[in-house]
């Protein structure tokens, strides 16, 4: 049985009150519920103050380019179904440098957990826009405030049918360990949007705005309708919706690969006898 | 070194006509029945960026000696369309042959018309053209008839009949007209060859080396090697995936490679600048990677279906910051397959990333190659090495720079006791011996240290230059990449003009070894530097490296593959 | 040339605090009221990617007479936590004064402690401390508080006059307990100086060479720069657009050129790799952009908030193909002004990519600066020279290479008679001269020489090297870039101890002119190359291009900026 | 007033019997219909047989870099506001390559149109997937058939609120006509997709399969209702609807920059009095 201890405790280079801490508990429980040692675990990470998440607890850590985990978790997890692929990073990193991969991702319902710390501001580098910054929040860039609407990665990832699309706030540390949970489980794609609060950048969306309007999904909603998890997705304002959105049931990227086998591809010997044939088939 | 010979007897067979007319179905058949047959091919596509119309050719240049270059003047025009002829007459040899359609009622001394129409259907003129050539080279008809039942075997047996009834009435038609007009003397070689260009050869390579993850996205003229690859994914148990981007390519490369899959990327310039940030990452976390990059003309799109080496100096400089890497530059279609295969040992080796440069001229060009030994080698392993004493530390600070690689979850078949503290950790930052983030300064200078003197393997391990011909000789010829056969092929009839010359070939082109290279530039009284680009970068390179001044070049950047005669002209100018 | 006296007499104020302890405001207003009182200052700021916590400094070397370079031995260390005495006290100057809070009951000898519970709020610590330098350096209260309101206005009255009454506090506690413990000798200059770093002085150069598009993606340590042309966009009538990612940014920068406005973009090592493709699009349409680089230490992330020199040749072979760049290094804030407009100007002359490299140390690195002389300069014009006569071809073969521009529907104050004709063309293929796409190999080669050929003008054009000191001398420093002032303090103390001592800085770092270089270097007996990288990148480029060969180099590659002790030391064991 | 005859006539490089050849068509009647010269419209374009366009009609053209039209047509329509700007390329370079700019595009509602010649296909190197290829679409690197679900970029613009969504067929030359005019009236984002045969490398989506599935929306169809856009921009298979799927009336990127004046900025004056004071506010 792993144990939360297991998961190690660091220091970290996070404000102090910023969510971030919150959903660092919030995943080292998920894993510790789903029982998967440090050593099964990949996190995969870009740049950002929420990239740096992985640093903070005992696994394998990708931390590679801001806005690239996807690519780097899509093919780790291709060639090594035994692991557990997280990605955690920011909303600029998986929704502005690399929204990109995050619909490629999505189209190819890759077997990874997204976890996405939004914050709606660029943290690290000192409080310019995000893509899911709000209307007429005001950065240096922008004096008059910000006027590209704001980015709904939930309502994208449903429209575009992803695997499972949920929404957690860092507040709700229980309730988002939960989400991070199932999304592991899930076989294929899991976007899990983590509301956080940014205290030294974000001035409008705080702890206590997201508080007041966030409210759990009913136990009546059903994350298999395509049709109201697009309008619950939508739903951004005085009420903010958590829980899974959606789900459904797409075979994953690797299980469409036949060439795949039971064994993880990296610890399969290289077929030097078909090479043999392959080669001769140029005679 | 060895002393070369005049350049061998050869018959330059070009076929010219639209794209869409199935020049080279014709030209493959060609190609794969004369290598089958033992001789020797060097063939150059020539094509525009469009699928239907416009003006290619496929020259197929055949001799019963090795030969290694192309060449220029043509022996047998297949014309398959009027514009061939007028495009290409010019550039006839003396003896010179245009099969041209007798409908088109051109007359003149090279013309040789066939009545396609009378001997079949106008829809397989190439074909029947086919034969026509193969009875001019004097030929057996069953040679060509086993290349296109191998070649058409899968379409369906009324397609392949009907070929096969063309072929035949080309190869009686000629046959029953005069005898062969470019008879070709008996090969020298025997065993069995293989009929390869050099992404093919790529491809071979990279299986041979145990490549496992191949991630791409089109770009000409390097798609072929991963869809070459993708099409033995199955039987290898490989996966080759086509990305969303570049940038998604190399960095779900080294998310495999990081996972324990040795991982390759092919690309061209512009796809591979977008790769540069990733080359860096690489460089930074010190994961192996293999990175082909197929060169075209540049700048930004240029002239994506035609040849240069003008990447070379951005390659070598590509990503910010400074980290070890190698570039091997292929000369031949063997070398193509050599190299790659190393290039896969080095980076496991090094622990980075390593280049492979070609271009356009070897990716299309198909030679004949004797199989590979593959008995003889052993694919790499990415986790061999791990065992109870690894240390924990995945950057700890060694002699070499080179540290132990761990793989993220790898089980017991690779580590009997793989701990919960023995976990693989790759930051883009700076970073501890562990992996961790850091902002320590004095760990930061060690580190940069560590990466750094990784450049003494790789110096050690670096190919040397390939020297050939005349000692102390008048001139030597210093090349690298895919223009050694021509090349070697000019210095040829410049000895046997009685001149002393000496070629050097460089396939590999970082790091250069002053040691390897100096003398020999030095006992040269004059060097020439070749290269398919406008502004000598080799050149350059050696300068910088090692204070050898190159003032003499021979540049193409027309876009087409240098050629021996193309040397030869310029070097009757400088 | 000039002759060096000793290193001038300064005070190096260091202050030191975890990052959100307002240690960069302390240091602002500090800063700023010793440039106003007429002192010359060099600031180095030195700090963490992250942001509370960790350990920053920052530090103001002020001096009545001109200083250059930062300085390592600290005079005043003003404390704001007890880590930073911790991590800063063995690098007291011998006169060093510690400043620390009383209360952390701290002894020694140059520790200073102040009671800043008993002088007010612990909140105003850092303001407090002000004070009490100020006081130390012997100046008026009067010209504290002046900054002091200037950048807490917009704040309100409220916390105005608490600042306020904090720093008169610190300053009669400091007068009333002793005279000032380091003086400042009255400063040599009276004008008005302006408080600049290299990032507000890039800012302003580009806004006064009639900047009009600036598009850029967040990255340390560019940011700012585009930040400050976005916070005066509405007053100049500018756009500064935050885009979705880097290569949006280039591209949007070409296609503002392209139509007419000019444009920048600003980036660091990793954001400018993805900006790779579009430098070579910028060199193959033809398209002025001006390409800001603000280097930071690599490979990857590696340690985003510090300096380095590590990305030159990278930048100098950046983009697939070949096409000819310039590239500015500016060595102070004036010449981050001056080289960003002349890259405008550079870029609209040559209709391509040029490129300003600055560094970490440089765009944060406040400095004591006269105003420019903006009625001397006029701004680029991209569409002045249309005219009735202007050829349609956008892409016309002229001697120089250089054609004249079309911008798209501009209308009748521009050209009169704009005709469906005259369009504007860009194609990223080889092009012909009206810039439509082409696969005719002849305009091919035509259309690498016309464009190879305007490297003549940039070469006619480029910034001689600033040469300074002995002629024949015994030791010739050699740098380029941010290292300008740290190089030419080292030189003043080694002359000052008799040697004899040249320096030679670049300014602009690409074309490499070898007339204007060669004889300076092969007059000296020894040449030093001294760059913030750890392979000697510029110490390559001069071998490359002049065939000299510096075998002695002093680098640096820890994060940190090089300081004229550095260098010092380095001689000591060279 | 314009005739079709300003526009020229162009030998092209595509295939006989591409359905560029009618979108080629269908721009030109548009730009005629919309009495717009030559020089006041620019035409941007990536790389790919659809980019090659701009190339066979008399215009202002940008043929820039695979992916990277859309960022290049961004900047150029600010800087110049009386231009015209248009987007021709393909589905691959759209929303392959160039995917992000396509969620910023929309985001910031700048006033371009898009016209994506959709082949299913990237025709130019001859016959890879594209993110709109079927699944099941078999290709070299995918013998057993893609599996990535296809790309709905209507969907996608649809959910995304972009401006104005349409989708024509190069068989309803006249129809995508008047899509594009709409297209270029519209004061913000303009997606038009257009269905295109590939006949070298679609053997699956051929004229006749879109001609037999593709129905002109009703008069009826409301464009301003989400909800409904939303399930018909969905629709793909053996119905596929053309027409104006969805607009609204958010303001266009350039609306929002108030530094912006009546006079484009490319032909203003460069305020050296307001740097002056500027450069002293240094002090
Ligand atoms: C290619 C590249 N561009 C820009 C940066 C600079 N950068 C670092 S973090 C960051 C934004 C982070 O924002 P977000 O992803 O929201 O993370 P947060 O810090 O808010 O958690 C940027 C732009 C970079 N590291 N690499
Ligand atoms: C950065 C980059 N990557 C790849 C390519 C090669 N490339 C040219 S066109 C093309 C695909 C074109 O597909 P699409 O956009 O659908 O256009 P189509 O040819 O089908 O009209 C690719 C991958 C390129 N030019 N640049
Ligand atoms: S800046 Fe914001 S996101 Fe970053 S650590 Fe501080 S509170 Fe958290
Ligand atoms: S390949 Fe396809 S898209 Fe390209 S021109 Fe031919 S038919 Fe049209
Ligand atoms: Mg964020
Ligand atoms: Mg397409």
């Amino acid at each position: 049985m792993v144990t939360i201890e297991d998961y190690g405790t660091y220091e970290t280079a996070w404000c102090p009150g910023c969510g971030n801490h919150s959903i660092l508990q919030a995943v080292k429980k998920a894993l510790v519920a789903l029982d998967l040692q440090p050593s099964q675990v990949l996190l995969v990470s870009g740049i950002g103050q929420a990239a740096k998440a992985p640093h903070y607890l005992k696994a394998n850590v990708f931390n590679g380019l801001h806005g690239r985990s996807l690519p780097v978790a899509t093919a780790a997890k291709t060639v090594n179904r035994d692991l557990a692929v997280i990605v955690e990073s920011g909303d600029g990193c998986t929704y502005g440098e690399g929204g990109n991969h995050l619909l490629a991702a999505i189209r190819r319902n890759v077997d990874v957990t997204v976890i996405v710390h939004n914050n709606q501001v660029y943290g690290l580098t000192k409080g310019q826009a995000s893509p899911t910054s709000g209307e007429g929040f005001v950065t240096k860039a922008y004096p008059h405030g910000v006027f590209s609407s704001p980015f709904k990665a939930p309502l994208l990832a449903v429209a575009m049918r992803a695997g499972f699309v949920a929404r957690g706030f860092s507040g709700r540390i229980d309730h988002l360990a939960q989400l991070i949970q199932e999304g592991v489980r899930q076989r294929g794609f899991s976007l899990v949007e983590v509301l956080q609060p940014c205290v030294s950048f974000n001035r409008v969306n705080t702890f206590s705005w997201y508080n007041q309007r966030c409210y759990e999904l009913p136990l009546t909603h059903d994350p298999g309708d395509w049709e109201n998890a697009i309008a619950i997705a939508d739903q951004w304002g005085d009420r903010i919706p958590i829980g899974v959105i959606y789900r459904n049931n797409r075979p994953a990227f690797d299980e469409n690969l036949v060439q795949l086998g039971e064994v993880a591809l990296v610890s399969q010997e290289v077929r030097m006898d078909q090479l043999k044939k392959i080669m001769m088939s140029y005679y | 070194m060895r002393d070369g010979p005049s350049r061998p007897k050869a018959v330059n067979i070009v076929i010219g006509g639209e794209a869409g007319q199935g020049l080279i179905t014709v030209g493959d058949i060609l190609t794969r029945t004369l290598v089958r047959a033992g001789y020797s091919v060097v063939v150059t596509q020539s094509y525009q960026s469009r699928i239907r119309g416009g003006h290619n050719t496929f020259t197929v240049r055949v001799g019963s000696e090795e030969i290694l270059g192309p060449q220029e003047p043509i022996d047998i025009l297949m014309a398959l369309n009027m514009d061939t002829v007028h495009f290409h007459q010019h550039e006839l040899s003396p003896q010179g042959t245009v099969l041209v359609d007798e409908k088109w009622g051109l007359e003149g001394n090279a013309i040789f018309a066939v009545p396609y129409e009378e001997l079949g259907s106008q829809k397989f003129s190439g074909i029947l053209a086919l034969g026509v050539v193969g009875a001019m080279l004097g030929l057996e008809e069953e040679r060509f008839s086993g290349a296109l039942e191998q070649f058409l075997g899968k379409r369906g047996d009324q397609v392949l009949q009907e070929n096969l009834a063309s072929l035949k009435s080309g190869f009686s038609w000629m046959s029953s007209r005069s005898g062969p007009m470019h008879k070709l003397s008996p090969p020298r070689y025997a065993g069995t060859r293989l009929t390869l260009n050099g992404n093919d050869a790529i491809a071979l390579g990279a299986l041979a080396a145990g490549m496992k993850w191949c991630s791409f996205y089109p770009m000409t003229p390097a798609t072929s090697i991963a869809e070459t690859l993708a099409i033995h994914s199955q039987a290898m148990g490989i996966v080759v995936e086509q990305a969303e981007d570049e940038i998604a390519a190399i960095n779900m490369a080294l998310g495999a490679s990081f996972a324990g899959a040795p991982a390759m990327v092919a690309t061209s310039g512009g796809g591979f600048a977008l790769m540069t940030e990733a080359v860096s990452l690489a460089g930074m976390i010190e994961t192996p990677l293999v990175i082909v990059v197929a060169q075209r003309p540049g700048p930004s799109t240029g002239l994506p279906t035609r040849t240069e080496q003008s990447d070379l100096e951005f390659v070598l400089h590509s990503g910010h910051g400074e980290f070890p890497r190698a570039i091997f530059a292929p000369g031949s279609v063997e070398q193509c397959f050599h190299t790659t295969r190393q290039a896969f040992e080095l980076a496991e080796a090094l622990h980075g990333p390593v280049f492979v440069l070609t271009d356009q001229f070897l990716a299309d060009s198909y030679r004949s190659v004797e199989p590979f030994d593959l008995e003889q080698l052993s694919p790499v392993r990415t986790c061999q090495v791990l065992s109870e004493d690894t240390p924990h530390q995945v950057y700890a600070i060694t002699q070499s720079g080179i540290s132990h690689r761990l793989i993220p979850g790898l089980s017991a078949q690779c580590v009997a006791a793989y701990s919960a503290e023995r976990l693989a950790i790759a930051d883009s930052d700076e970073h501890d011996e562990y992996g961790h983030l850091t902002e320590d300064l004095t760990i930061r200078k060690r580190m940069v240290d560590k990466r750094l003197s990784k450049m003494n393997e790789i110096l050690a391990r670096t190919i040397p230059p390939e020297v050939a011909g005349d000692e102390a000789a008048d001139l030597m010829l210093l090349c690298w990449g895919s223009t050694r056969g021509a090349v070697w092929e000019a210095a040829d009839t410049l000895r046997s003009q009685g001149l002393r010359v000496a070629t050097m070939h460089l396939s590999q082109v970082w790091p250069i070894v002053p040691d390897t290279v100096l003398g020999h530039l030095q006992n040269a009284r004059e060097v020439i530097c070749i290269e398919s680009n406008a502004t000598g970068q080799m050149a350059k390179i050696i300068r910088r490296e090692t204070g050898f001044h190159i003032s003499k070049k021979i540049l193409r950047y027309d876009g087409l593959p240098l050629t021996p005669e193309f040397v030869l002209r310029q070097i009757a100018e400088v």
